[in-house]
């Protein structure tokens, strides 16, 4: 296949005279490693919305495996094989870990919409979720509900319902915000463990985190990508240094990059 | 104020021992009055007149004893009341029913009481149709037509009025009025230039757009009818305010809109207000003075009889004539035809339930209201109209007509 | 019931399947032995209060109405004071259907009544359905007196505040009478309904439809996320409310033989919610269990304290709003809990905390 | 008559109509927006300052003003009491917890003045002075209306001059816009909650003492004329002070004008009225997004 997974062309979104995103051309082939950095306020999660239609773009396209989804709505896109994560943990909070995955392989495999026969009855959906909570190490938790969980397993979470979408492209939103470093490798160890076909689009301040995951970085500052490159050629590169890797970290005010 | 309390408690002890209490010559009445929610303040007068009536005339009731078992009938929504009624035919064994005070409520129980074979005595609620569901049913109170139709005919002959305007809460019993006073005031040469629904009987509406409309179209006679309380008092006031009086627009309209209980709170606004009623506080007769001065002993000086009060008297009046006429038996086709005809002297006038409709008949006044020399607001007697039965069904109007 | 038991299955499989977890999802829907009770309670009440059916059948009806109100608000978490606006279609399609003689049959007639609601549900959930929170409350609110003020003002049609009396309903089956004063008919026939609509709305809420539901209601943004079609299954899920809110009003206005204004009031709209709260939402369960203790208690209360009798609901309300969470089922839950939980006990608490 | 004059008594009886809305609800709108409780009992404050001043009037022979300021203070003080010991409990509960709890307030409320009071409806006897008419010139126009629109300008300028100048009134605005940020900041929400919770009960008394003379005073005002209140701060956008004035003077007019023209109508409009608005802008007219 020689179009690539997810491409952007000329993307671009304004709030009123703010530019958050402006005239990106971004391509992400399969099996890809992205690493996406920049300070806050960067727009990089403005980008993320984007792509996953959360967002309408006001200038330039979206392209998936070479189709136009620019117009495409969210849920659409979804059933299109584009997921994502979210910097802060978006859960069924209520209800049981395993629960949290179903209702994502439900929705998947077109089991949601029926009315008429109980849930319990699709052992093909409980089966399969239950399977991906091993593959990440929360059978254990199963049963438990979500918000009894410590946070860095509810950041596992997140990512099962993701994975359970079987996406061609992944979208990792911050993946470890948050997550005590004690528990941090637990999602990378995840992260590693994907699928090897799946296109995995990464936001990450964490810069060890970028450098053990990425075979390639993008640098977006002021809403545009800066630089691009091998993730050597990005930490030998001065101005990004100079830019960004200089203030590296968790900073507050991170509320600036949800737009 | 604790007088009150110590009132509530010592209802609460009354209704239940009178629950309990049982002698061979008990006769049960369920009472269904929304003692809860708007209608309550009319269930409190409507409980008084029934009360004092028992108090008044202990004489009249010997040798048999009345019980009077109370139900909330709430909102009106009918389903209270009727569930009400059934519980009080199916459980209590009543031997008649009373009350009533909002229409719903006695349509929406007219099928039980139908199958009940109870007298069933109507002490407030006023759509006339509702004497036709039930052969059960006596009223002893009022329907819009006694009054607005009487009031039309006088408006234009008494008041000599040429042109009127009508502004009414847009539920039945206005709609009725309406009707009421429009067919005897052109019948008797006037002109009804508009008709304004002015909001309905549940929030008080400002009623200043619906005047401010009334007082462009300079009519002689503005007829509003509202419900009666703050309904009643904000009418009167934004007629005060608007300068209608000043404008030669005079403010008429059924008794309701000067119920005693509201009256001296609205003000001298209210001063030179024509209403057309059964009764007032102020009616000049022997029954009336007992009744009055009975009243304001029992429940306070500053506390008044007005026409709900004397529905209430007057129905107790009927109830126990029954009694009396049946032997205490009180099978119910016996009891409502022992009232066929009844005539009786009650506080607003001679009364007579009408055989054909079992409505009552009775005399409407016109009257003014005026400032006694007491500095309270009074009303004052300009004519009376004798024996006006209800027009509705005398014309068989729509579904007043008797069923067949 | 699944195919899990088929020894066909890899051992794996059926391990997964084993975990207690997923025994939790796949056995949730069966039937326990504590929901035999509220039936026979019912079957019960029958033949120990005969006196009493005609405050049994509003009963009922109530729990029919908090139920339907369960489904979108326990279940999707459509919060709504408007619920009465699908009670009132209801009530006033069979109630002008029979008061102009076109259609008396009560059982088709009921059906009629939840197409009306459904198509009014229907309407407002396409247009309302957009808005969440204290917007959709409002806008629920003010469509309910929309249509009440609409059925007011064609009074030439309706009755207007007085309604339409003395409704000529034909017998059940063209057998059994609706007697007004001994309400047996009318008490069975509700109960009846009731069980229909119970079981389909059971199903409905253990269906993987229910189960997405429920996801809408514990996070709205993560449903969009996986792609889930979240309007169209609010639309859908308060349409099926609706047209059951709806066969309540019907069954109202036929066991009543009146229908007037009051099918639409606020009053009503309020009460199933707190109702609904009261019990607990959520739970299927709740709208027995609030309606009973709510209406009970304000039916004896009003008898021996006809003038206040809202001091003692009034202080039952803020009492379970103070010391439950979740109504009197989510106290009920929390003692459980407590005192050592099966494993469907403590699930349920977990949506108990939701 | 000309247009001039029918046009001012249109726009004065709105306004005035709008402005009693204004005056109940403002608390309501603060309260909601700052802590998000769902206080349906809002009105049972208004009901219950109304009460007294009324009955301080009536019974006591209190000056209008004088049973005004008592009305507030007594609210005040009875709102404070509850709110330490009753809502405060209700803060991190689900809203339909608060929904249950504030109804059940309502009723109490309800329940306590039938036995004190009793169940008949209250008259306010406005001082001879705010009588009859008043001659503006271009127009004659009643007397207490002019008072009221004047008393809620005043009211709505104190207020908002309260928000811009005070330190608590920034606090306040602080909190409505972001309230975790709010707390991370220091800012004590709690303390912020009780004096706003107080003040807008306070302010409903007013509204109940001043708006008797046109929506009367009974038990039941409290569930009577919730609706009007909720509508005002939906429409006004919750925690602005200004949005509820401009929202309720907005309805108000409109409504007052409709109802002259076209009274078939009823009570049709201010339903449809604020239907449309919401559609239009659901986080209401002065809202901050996605409430």
């Amino acid at each position: 296949m020689t179009e690539p997974r997810l491409e952007t062309r000329a993307l671009g979104r304004s709030f009123g005279a703010l530019k958050a995103v402006q005239n990106i051309d971004f391509k992400l082939e399969a099996g890809a490693r992205h690493a996406l950095i920049g300070p806050n306020g960067a727009g990089k999660t403005t980008f993320i919305n984007l792509l996953t239609g959360v967002l309408p773009p006001t200038t330039g396209s979206v392209l998936l495996a070479g189709r136009d989804i620019t117009a495409t709505a969210q849920a659409e896109r979804v059933k299109l094989g584009i997921a994502r994560t979210f910097q802060i943990n978006r859960l069924f909070r209520g209800l049981s870990v395993l629960e949290n995955v179903c209702i994502a392989v439900a929705e998947r495999v077109g089991a949601a919409p029926a009315m008429f026969y109980p849930a319990g009855r699709r052992a093909d959906v409980i089966e399969e979720s239950m399977r991906l909570l091993e593959t990440l190490k929360l059978a254990d938790v199963a049963r438990r509900r979500v918000s009894e969980l410590p946070y860095g397993r509810q950041r596992l979470v997140e990512l099962a319902i993701t994975i359970g979408l079987k996406p061609a492209v992944l979208l990792l939103d911050e993946p470890a915000a948050g997550v005590p470093s004690a528990e941090s490798h637990i999602i990378l160890d995840a992260i590693e463990g994907l699928p090897k076909d799946i296109a995995v689009l990464i936001i990450e301040h964490d810069m060890d985190v970028v450098f053990r995951f990425a075979k390639r970085v993008t640098v977006m500052v002021g809403g545009a990508v800066f630089a691009e490159g091998a993730p050597k050629e990005i930490e030998a590169n001065p101005q990004v240094r100079a830019v960004y890797l200089g203030q590296a970290g968790h900073g507050a005010g991170r509320q600036a990059d949800h737009a | 104020m604790t007088s009150r309390v110590m009132a509530a408690i010592a209802a609460f002890a009354v209704m239940t021992v009178t629950a309990t209490a049982a002698t061979a010559q008990e006769v049960k009445v369920g009472v269904i009055l929304p003692y809860t929610g708007v209608g309550a303040e009319l269930a409190q007068q409507i409980d008084r007149g029934m009360q004092l009536y028992l108090k008044l005339n202990a004489d009249q009731v010997k040798p048999y004893t009345i019980t009077l078992i109370k139900r909330d009938s709430k909102a009106p929504d009918g389903a209270a009341a009727k569930v009400a009624v059934q519980e009080l035919l199916t459980q209590d064994k009543v031997d008649a029913l009373a009350g009533w005070v909002y229409s719903p409520d006695a349509i929406a129980s007219a099928p039980v009481v139908n199958a009940g074979k109870k007298l069933a005595v109507i002490m407030n609620a006023a759509t006339s149709f509702i004497t036709n569901l039930s052969t059960d049913y006596v009223r002893t109170s009022f329907t819009m037509w006694h009054s607005s139709y009487a009031l039309g005919a006088q408006a234009a002959t008494t008041l000599h009025a040429k042109t009127a305007v009508v502004a009414y809460s847009d539920y039945p019993p206005g709609r009725d009025s309406l009707d009421a006073f429009k067919n005897s005031f052109e019948a008797n040469g006037g002109k009804v230039i508009d008709a304004i629904p002015a909001g309905g009987p549940g929030v008080v509406p400002d009623f200043t757009p619906f005047f401010q409309r009334a007082k462009d179209e300079k009519p002689d006679v503005l007829f509003v009818f509202v419900p009666a309380g703050d309904h009643a008092s904000a009418v009167v006031k934004t007629y005060g305010a608007l300068g209608m009086a000043a404008a030669g627009i005079k403010l008429i309209g059924p008794g309701d809109i000067t119920q005693d209980i509201k009256l001296q709170g609205m003000g001298d606004a209210a001063i030179g207000l024509i209403t057309m009623g059964h009764y007032n506080a102020d009616l000049d007769n022997p029954q009336n003075h007992r009744f009055v001065a009975a009243w304001k002993q029992e429940y306070g000086a500053d506390s008044t009889t007005d026409f709900t009060a004397v529905g209430g008297y007057d129905g107790m009046a009927a109830i126990v004539h029954a009694v009396q006429a049946t032997k205490g038996k009180m099978d119910g086709d016996d009891a409502v035809k022992s009232l066929l005809g009844w005539k009786f002297d009650s506080p607003q006038g001679p009364i007579m339930i009408d055989p054909e409709t079992r409505d009552i008949i009775m005399n409407e006044y016109l009257s003014e209201v005026v400032k006694g020399p007491d500095g309270k607001l009074h009303e004052k007697q300009l004519a009376v109209v004798n024996d006006v039965k209800d027009g509705c069904k005398a014309l068989a109007i729509g579904p007043c007509a008797p069923k067949k | 019931m699944t195919i899990t038991a088929s020894p066909a299955e890899p051992a794996a499989i059926v391990a997964r399947l084993d975990h207690p977890a997923a025994r939790v999802l796949t056995r949730r829907h069966r039937w326990r032995w504590w929901e035999a009770l509220p039936w026979a309670a019912a079957i019960g009440c029958y033949f120990a209060f005969p006196d009493y059916l005609g405050f049994g059948a509003e009963l009922l009806i109530a729990i029919l109405f908090a139920l339907s109100l369960d489904l979108a608000l326990g279940y999707a978490g459509i919060i709504t004071l408007g619920h009465a606006a699908f009670f009132g279609a209801g009530a006033y399609a069979v109630g002008m259907l029979a008061f102009y003689g076109i259609w008396t049959e009560p059982i088709t007639s009921l059906l009629l009544a939840a197409m009306a609601a459904a198509v009014v549900g229907l309407l407002s959930g396409l247009v309302l359905l957009r808005t969440r929170g204290l917007t959709l409350l409002m806008l629920t609110i003010c469509t309910m007196a929309l249509l009440q003020e609409s059925a007011n003002m064609a009074h030439d049609y309706t009755g207007g505040f007085d309604g339409l009396p003395s409704l000529p309903i034909a017998p059940v089956f063209g057998v059994f009478e609706f007697n007004p004063l001994y309400a047996n008919t009318q008490y069975v026939y509700a109960l009846a309904v009731l069980a229909v609509c119970f079981l389909f709305v059971r199903t409905l809420v253990y269906s993987p439809f229910g189960q997405s539901l429920t996801g809408i209601r514990e996070n709205l943004l993560r449903m969009h996320a996986i792609g889930s079609p979240v309007r169209s299954r609010l639309v859908i899920c308060y349409t099926i409310s609706a047209a059951i809110a709806g066969i309540a009003g019907g069954l109202w206005a036929q066991t009543n033989a009146y229908v007037n204004l009051s099918a639409f009031d606020l009053d009503r709209a309020a009460g199933v919610l707190i109702i609904l709260i009261l019990g607990g939402y959520g739970r299927l369960y709740g709208a027995f269990v609030g309606a009973i203790v709510y209406l009970a208690l304000e039916h004896f209360l009003a008898r021996i304290y006809p003038t206040a009798w809202q001091l003692g609901l009034g202080l039952l309300l803020v009492l379970i709003a103070l010391f439950a969470r979740n109504g009197i089922l989510g106290l009920g839950e929390a003692l459980w809990r407590r005192y050592g939980a099966t494993l469907s006990g403590r699930y349920r608490a977990g949506r108990a905390a939701s | 008559m000309d247009f001039a004059t029918n046009f001012a008594s249109i726009l004065l009886g709105g306004l005035s109509a709008g402005t009693v809305l204004f005056i109940v609800s403002v608390g309501l709108s603060v309260t909601m927006g700052l802590m998000g409780f769902v206080n349906l009992a809002h009105g049972a404050f208004a009901m219950f300052g109304g009460y007294i001043i009324v009955l301080a009037m009536n019974r006591a022979h209190i000056g209008f003003t004088a049973a005004l300021a008592l009305g507030f203070i007594a609210t005040t003080a009875i709102s404070v009491l509850l709110e330490r010991l009753l809502y405060r409990r209700l803060y991190r509960a689900g809203e339909l917890d608060q929904v249950l709890f504030t109804i059940g307030l309502i009723f109490i409320f309800m329940a306590v003045i039938v036995i004190v009071v009793g169940p008949e409806s209250q008259q306010i006897t406005l001082p001879p002075a705010l009588r009859g008419q008043l001659n503006l010139g271009f127009t004659q126009y009643r007397t207490f209306s002019i008072f009221l629109i004047v008393v809620g300008f005043l009211t709505v300028t104190g207020i908002w001059l309260g928000f811009e100048r005070t330190r608590i009134g920034a606090q306040i605005r602080a909190t409505v816009d972001n309230r975790r940020m709010a707390e991370s900041l220091g800012i004590n929400v709690d303390r912020l909650f009780t004096i706003t919770f107080a003040f807008g009960s306070g302010m409903a008394a007013i509204g109940g003492g001043l708006g008797a003379e046109f929506l009367g005073l009974d038990p039941q005002y409290a569930l009577k004329y919730l609706v009007y209140f909720l509508i005002a701060v939906s429409v006004g956008g919750l925690g602005s002070v200004v949005g509820v004035y401009c929202a309720s003077l907005l309805l108000g007019v409109l409504d007052f004008m409709l109802k002259l023209y076209v009274p078939k109508g009823g009570t049709i409009f201010i339903y449809a009225l604020t239907i449309l608005l919401l559609l239009w802008r659901p986080q209401g007219l002065f809202g901050k997004k996605e409430t």
